[in-house]
């Protein structure tokens, strides 16, 4: 199993990386998991994820595509609040990926 | 005609699934065809390699084995439901570091996308339910 | 008829079954699948609905919450069987979300209207 | 046109109750399993009349039942009713 050190402490993942525990998530958590994948965060990339920790933390599961975008939309517009959008952020699988930098467990409906 | 089945009773403590097997027999004697079997909650346990009853009583999953061998059955446990109560196959087994994996072959482990699926393309799908 | 639509039947109560649990899970699906659903909920399934459950204590996810989400998925018709409130002493006021109410006949009409009707 | 299909002993009269509340008019009801003790004489006249009322042999001799029921039907009944109803409700 694989192990994140992050200042001294270790971070479990199970084998799709996501978080063993998830109360171990911080932003530096996310950051290490993004560049993992290449991807280096910005200002548009944190703004989705906590707004998948806000969902999470109201609805009590991890989105799958179609509802993920239709709260983007809802919170932070039309020009957001779409898949292409959303893809350029987190590549191939967003409520996947976009789910386990932020700490989630991974989505149970998705295709 | 398209059917697709869903099982949510578990094979020994309500005849649900025994209900179901006989349909799906008398489905396939009458020239219907059976699009999937969907086992879900409970009826999960259907697909365990590992049911040992007396041998002068029925066996349920062997017996949904044998049906799917003959017929070439696509029988789907729903994944999610399976993994909670501890039935999976080599794959899961690895990921979740269990010794052992307990799905009989005959049995595909998926997610309920293929109950949503077997919806949209079958005439008729039909619950076989037991109580809770 | 051109679009599968899916009614989910739902008739037991949350957290003494996995019922309510594993019927609104389907319903996710159905939605990100864009198969149009309904849920309709009959007998003890209406204590699903009600207000301010708090079931940590018994070590499961709110019923509420996951509720809350369904607009999110689209799913916006819920029917509650109107004799199985009246029968409980419950209104729509106790109930977490806005609902439709609806008589034998309507419930009839709503087997009627949906391709598969699929029961918890 | 409806086939539904019910499979709780009369102890469970909720779920018969509300088998019955859903059924339109043109609609069938099919007992299994358990369902079939609905046959005996003290809950009969809840059912529907006959013509839309339909019980699975096997069960029904599977315990011990002697029931007057002209629409009996097996598995490949079931499975008629089944395609020549639009859809089946089960209720259990």
């Amino acid at each position: 199993m694989e192990k994140l050190e992050i200042d001294g402490a270790s971070i479990a993942l199970d084998d799709e990386g996501y978080l063993e525990d998830l109360s171990q998530w911080q932003p530096a958590v996310a950051e290490h998991l993004a560049a993992q994948e290449g991807i280096e965060l910005t200002d548009a990339h944190w703004e989705i994820l906590y707004l998948l920790r806000d969902f999470y933390s109201r609805f009590e599961h991890s989105p799958a595509m179609r509802p993920l975008v239709k709260a983007v939309k809802l919170e932070l517009g039309e020009d957001k609040g779409k898949s292409i959008y959303l893809m350029k952020l987190f590549p191939g699988s967003p409520a996947k990926l976009g789910a386990l930098l932020a700490g989630l467990p991974k989505p149970d409906n998705c295709l | 005609m398209i059917f697709s089945l869903v099982v949510q009773a578990s094979p020994v403590q309500s005849q649900g699934a025994e209900t179901a097997l006989r349909f799906a027999r008398a489905l396939l004697a009458s020239g219907h065809s059976i699009h999937r079997v969907f086992f879900y909650r409970d009826g999960i346990h259907n697909g365990t390699a590992l049911a040992s009853p007396p041998q002068d009583e029925a066996n349920i999953p062997a017996q949904w084995q044998a049906l799917a061998k003959e017929h070439q059955l696509d029988l789907v446990v729903c994944i999610a439901a399976a993994v909670r109560r501890g039935v999976m196959n080599e794959h899961e087994a690895k990921r979740y570091a269990k010794d052992n994996a307990n799905l009989a072959p005959e049995f595909e482990l998926s997610g309920l996308g293929q109950l949503v699926e077997a919806c949209l393309v079958s005439d008729r799908v039909i619950t076989f339910g037991g109580r809770s | 008829m051109s679009e599968t639509s899916i009614l989910i039947l739902m008739r037991s109560a949350p957290y003494g079954s996995s019922a309510a649990r594993d019927a609104l899970d389907a319903a996710l699906t159905c939605s990100v699948f864009e198969a149009p659903v309904t849920l309709l909920f009959m007998d003890d399934a209406v204590y699903q609905l009600l207000k301010n459950q708090s079931p940590a204590g018994i070590g499961q996810k709110n019923l509420n919450a996951i509720q809350q989400s369904l607009p999110l998925y689209d799913i916006d018709r819920l029917c509650v069987d109107q004799s199985a409130l009246s029968h409980r002493g419950l209104s729509e006021e106790q109930l977490s979300l806005p609902v439709e109410s609806v008589d034998a006949a309507a419930i009839a009409r709503l087997m009627a209207e949906h391709t598969h009707v699929m029961s918890f | 046109m409806i086939l539904h299909t019910l499979n709780q002993a009369p102890s469970n009269k909720a779920c018969l109750e509300s088998c019955l509340e859903a059924m339109a008019p043109e609609d069938s009801l099919l007992l299994i399993e358990d369902g079939v003790y609905w046959l005996q004489p003290p809950f009969r006249d809840l059912l529907p009349a006959e013509g839309k009322l339909f019980a699975l042999t096997p069960d029904i001799q599977a315990r011990g039942l002697e029931i007057a029921l002209e629409q009996q039907v097996d598995d490949a009944g079931f499975v008629e009713l089944s395609v020549s109803h639009d859809k089946v409700v089960s209720w259990f």
